[in-house]
C-alpha cells in the first residue's frame, strides 16, 4: 500500500481531509480529558489531610473542632489545582476560543492539546498542599496554643507550592487566548 | 469519513483520560482509611469523631474524581463539541 | 474505513485508559490493609472496630475505580457515540 | 485496510492499557506484606489475626486490578465493538 | 499493508504496555523486603514467621504483574484478534 | 499545510509538556510547607530560622519548574525552530 | 513499506515500553537496601540474617522486571508476530 | 512539507519531554527543604552545617534536571539533527 | 521512505522509552543513600558494614536500569529488527 | 521527505524521552540531601562521614540518569541509525 509508505505524510494527509474546526473540536475533546488528570493531586493530598486529621482528632478529642477546621482550610487550598482543571475543561468544552479562529487546523488543534498537557502540572501543588494541610492539622491537634503560627506557616508554604500550577495555567491560557503561534 | 466521527472518536479517548484523575482520590482515601483504622485501634472510645473526620476528609478528596467523571459523562452523553 | 469504525477503535483505547484509575484504589486500600494489620497486632481486642473502619475507608476509596469501570463498560456495551 | 482491523488493533492497545491498573494492587499489597511482616515480628502470638487482616485488606486491594483484567479479556475474547 | 499487520503491530505495543503493570509488584515487594530485613534485625528469633509473612504477602502482590504477563503472552502467542 | 505550521503545532504541544515539570516543585514545596508548619508548632521560638530555611529550600526546589516555564515561553514567543 | 516493517517498528516501541516495568524493582530494592543498611547499623551482630532477608525479598521484587525484559527480548529476537 | 520541518517539529516535542526530568529535583529538593526546616528547628545552633548539607545535597539533586535543560537547549538552539 | 527507515525511527523512540526504567534505581538508590547517611551518623563505628550493605543493596537495585540500557544499546547498535 | 528525516525526527523525540530517567536521581538524591541535613543536625561531630556516605550513595544514584543522558547524546551526535 503506497499511501502508508510514509507514515507521517499519510497521517498528515489523512488529517487534512478535515476542516480546521473539526480538528480543533477533536483536540478539544482530548484536551478536556487531559486537563482533568491534574485532579490526581488534590485527591492524594486531601486524602493525606483526612488521614492526619482523623489521627489527630483521635489523639486529642477536645480539640477536634480546630483540627477539623485546619484540615479543611488546608484541603481547600489543595483543591485549587482541581478547580483550575475543571474550569479549563469547561472553557474547552463550552467556550474554546480556538474554535472558529481562522488559521491552520493543525496549529489550532495542537495548541488546544498543549493547554491540556500543561494543566497536568496541577498534580504537584495538589499533593504538596494536601500534605501541608495534614501536617498542619496534626500539629494544631498537639499544640493548639500555636494554631495561628502553624496555620500561617502552612499557608505561606502552600502559596509557594502553588506557583508551578499557576505557571501551567498561564501557559494554557496563553495557548488558548493569546496564542503567538497563530501567525 | 466525516468530521463528526473524528470528534466522537476523540471524545471516547478524552473520556478515558478524564477518569485517570481518580487515581488521586483512591490513594488519598486509602491513606485516610489506614490512618483511621490505626486511630480507632489506639482510641476506640473516640471512634465516632475519628470516623466522622475520616469520612469528611475523604469526601473532600473525592471531588476531583467526580469532576473527571462529570467531564467524561459530558463527553459521552451531552457532548457540546458534536454539532 | 468508515467513521463508525474509528469511533469504536477510539472507544477501545478509551476503555483501557479509564481502567488506569484503578491504580489509586489499589495503592490506597493496600495501605489501609497494612495499617489495619499493624493495628490489630497492637490491639487485638479492638480487631472488630479496626477492621470495620479499614473496610469502610476502603469502600470509600473504591469509588473512583468503579467510576472508571463504569465509563469503560459504557464505552464497550452502551456507547452513545456510536450512531 | 478495513474498519474491523482498526478496531481489533485498538483493542490490543486498550487491553495493554487496562493492565496498567495492576500497578496499584502491586504497590498496596506489597505495603501490606511489609507491615504484616513487621507486625508478626513484634507480636508473634497475634500472627493469626495479623495475617487474616492483611489478606482481607489485600483482597479488597485486588479488585481494581481484576477490573482491568476483565476489561482486557473482554477486549480480546468477547469484543462487543467488533461487528 | 493489510489489516492483519496493523493488528500484529498494535499487539506488540499492547504487550509492552501490559508489562508496565509490573512496576507495582516491584515497588511493593521491595518495600516488604525492606520491612522484613528490619524486622529480622530486631527479632532474629522470629525470623521464620517474619519471612513466611513477607513471602505470603509478596506472593499476593505478584498477581497483577502476572496478569500483565499473561495478557502480553496472549497478544504475542495466542492472539485472538489475529484472524 | 506547510512545514512552518507543523513546527508551530509541535511547539504548542512541547510547551504544554514542558510545564509538567512543575509537578515536582508542587509536591516538594508542599512537603516543605508541612514540615515547616510542624516545626514551628514544636519550636515556636525558632520560627524565624525555620521559615527562612523552608523558603530557601523551596526556592531551590522551584528552579526546574522555572526551566520548564522558560522552555515553554521560548517555544511560544521566541521559537528558534520557526524560520 | 510492507506490513512486516510496521510490525517490526511497533515491536521496537513495545520492547522499550516493556522495560519501564523495571522502575518498580529499582524503587523497591533501593528501599530494601536503605532499610538493610539501617538495620545492620543498629544490629551489626544480625548482619547475616538481615542481608539474607533483604536479598531474598529483593530477588522476589526482581521478577516483574525480568518479565519485562523477557517480553522485550521476545519482541526483538524471537518475534512471533513477524511472519 | 520538507524533512527539515519534520525534524524541527519533533525537536520541539523532544525539548518539552526533556524538561519533565525536572519533576525529580523538584520533589527531592523540596523534601530536603522540609527536613532542613525540621532540623534547624530542633538544633538552631547547628543551622550553618544543616543548611550547607541541605544545599550541597540539593545541588547534587539538580544535575539531572540540568541535563534535561541542556538537551532541550541543544534541540532548540544547536540542533545537530537539522542539516 | 522504505520500511527500514520506519523500523530505525521506531527504534530511536524505543531506546528512549527503555531508559525511563532508570527512574526506579535513581529513587531507590537515593533512598538507600539517605538511610546510609543517617545510619553512619548514629553508629559511626558501624560505618563499614552500613556502607557495604547500602552498596550491595544498591547494586541489586541497579539491574533493571541496566536491562533498560542494554535493550536501548541493542536497538541502536545491534538491531535484530533491521534486516 | 526522506527516511533519514523520519529517523532524525524520531531521534529527537527519543532523546527527550531518555532524559525522563533523570526524575529518579532527582528524587532519590534529594531524599539523601534531606536525611543528610537531618543527620548532621543531630550529630554535627559526624559531619564528615555523613556527608561522604550521602555523596557516595548519591553518586551511585546518578548512574541511570547518566545512562539516559548518554543515550540522548548518542541519538543526537553519533546516531548509528542515521545512515
Ligand atoms: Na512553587
Ligand atoms: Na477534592
Ligand atoms: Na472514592
Ligand atoms: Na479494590
Ligand atoms: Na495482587
Ligand atoms: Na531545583
Ligand atoms: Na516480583
Ligand atoms: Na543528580
Ligand atoms: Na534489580
Ligand atoms: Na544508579
Amino acid at each position: 500500500m503506497e499511501e502508508i509508505s510514509n507514515l507521517v505524510l499519510f497521517l498528515l494527509n489523512w488529517l487534512q481531509q478535515f476542516s480546521a474546526k473539526t480538528l480543533v473540536l477533536a483536540a478539544t475533546a482530548l484536551a478536556a480529558g487531559l486537563v482533568m488528570i491534574g485532579g490526581i493531586g488534590p485527591g492524594i493530598g486531601q486524602g493525606f489531610a483526612a488521614g492526619k486529621g482523623a489521627e489527630a482528632v483521635g489523639d486529642n478529642e477536645d480539640n477536634s473542632n480546630n483540627v477539623t477546621l485546619v484540615m479543611l482550610l488546608g484541603a481547600a487550598v489543595a483543591e485549587t489545582s482541581g478547580i483550575f482543571s475543571l474550569v479549563v475543561a469547561l472553557i474547552l468544552l463550552y467556550a474554546n476560543p480556538l474554535i472558529g479562529v481562522q488559521g491552520v487546523g493543525i496549529v489550532l488543534a495542537a495548541s488546544t492539546l498543549g493547554a491540556g498537557f500543561a494543566m497536568i502540572a496541577g498534580i504537584g501543588p495538589g499533593i504538596g498542599q494536601g500534605y501541608a494541610a495534614g501536617k498542619g492539622a496534626e500539629r494544631v491537634g498537639r499544640r493548639p496554643k500555636y494554631q495561628s503560627l502553624i496555620v500561617r506557616t502552612m499557608l505561606l508554604g502552600q502559596a509557594v507550592g502553588q506557583t508551578t500550577g499557576i505557571y501551567a495555567l498561564v501557559v494554557a491560557l496563553i495557548l488558548l487566548f493569546a496564542n503567538p503561534l497563530l501567525g | 469519513m466525516d468530521g463528526q466521527s473524528l470528534i466522537a472518536a476523540a471524545s471516547a479517548v478524552g473520556a478515558g483520560l478524564a477518569m485517570i484523575a481518580g487515581i488521586g482520590a483512591g490513594i488519598g482515601q486509602g491513606y485516610a482509611a489506614g490512618k483511621g483504622a490505626e486511630a480507632v485501634g489506639k482510641q476506640p472510645e473516640a471512634q465516632g469523631v475519628i470516623t466522622r473526620t475520616m469520612l469528611l476528609g475523604a469526601a473532600v478528596a473525592e471531588t476531583t474524581g467526580i469532576y473527571g467523571l462529570v467531564i467524561a459523562l459530558i463527553l459521552l452523553f451531552a457532548n457540546p463539541l458534536l454539532g
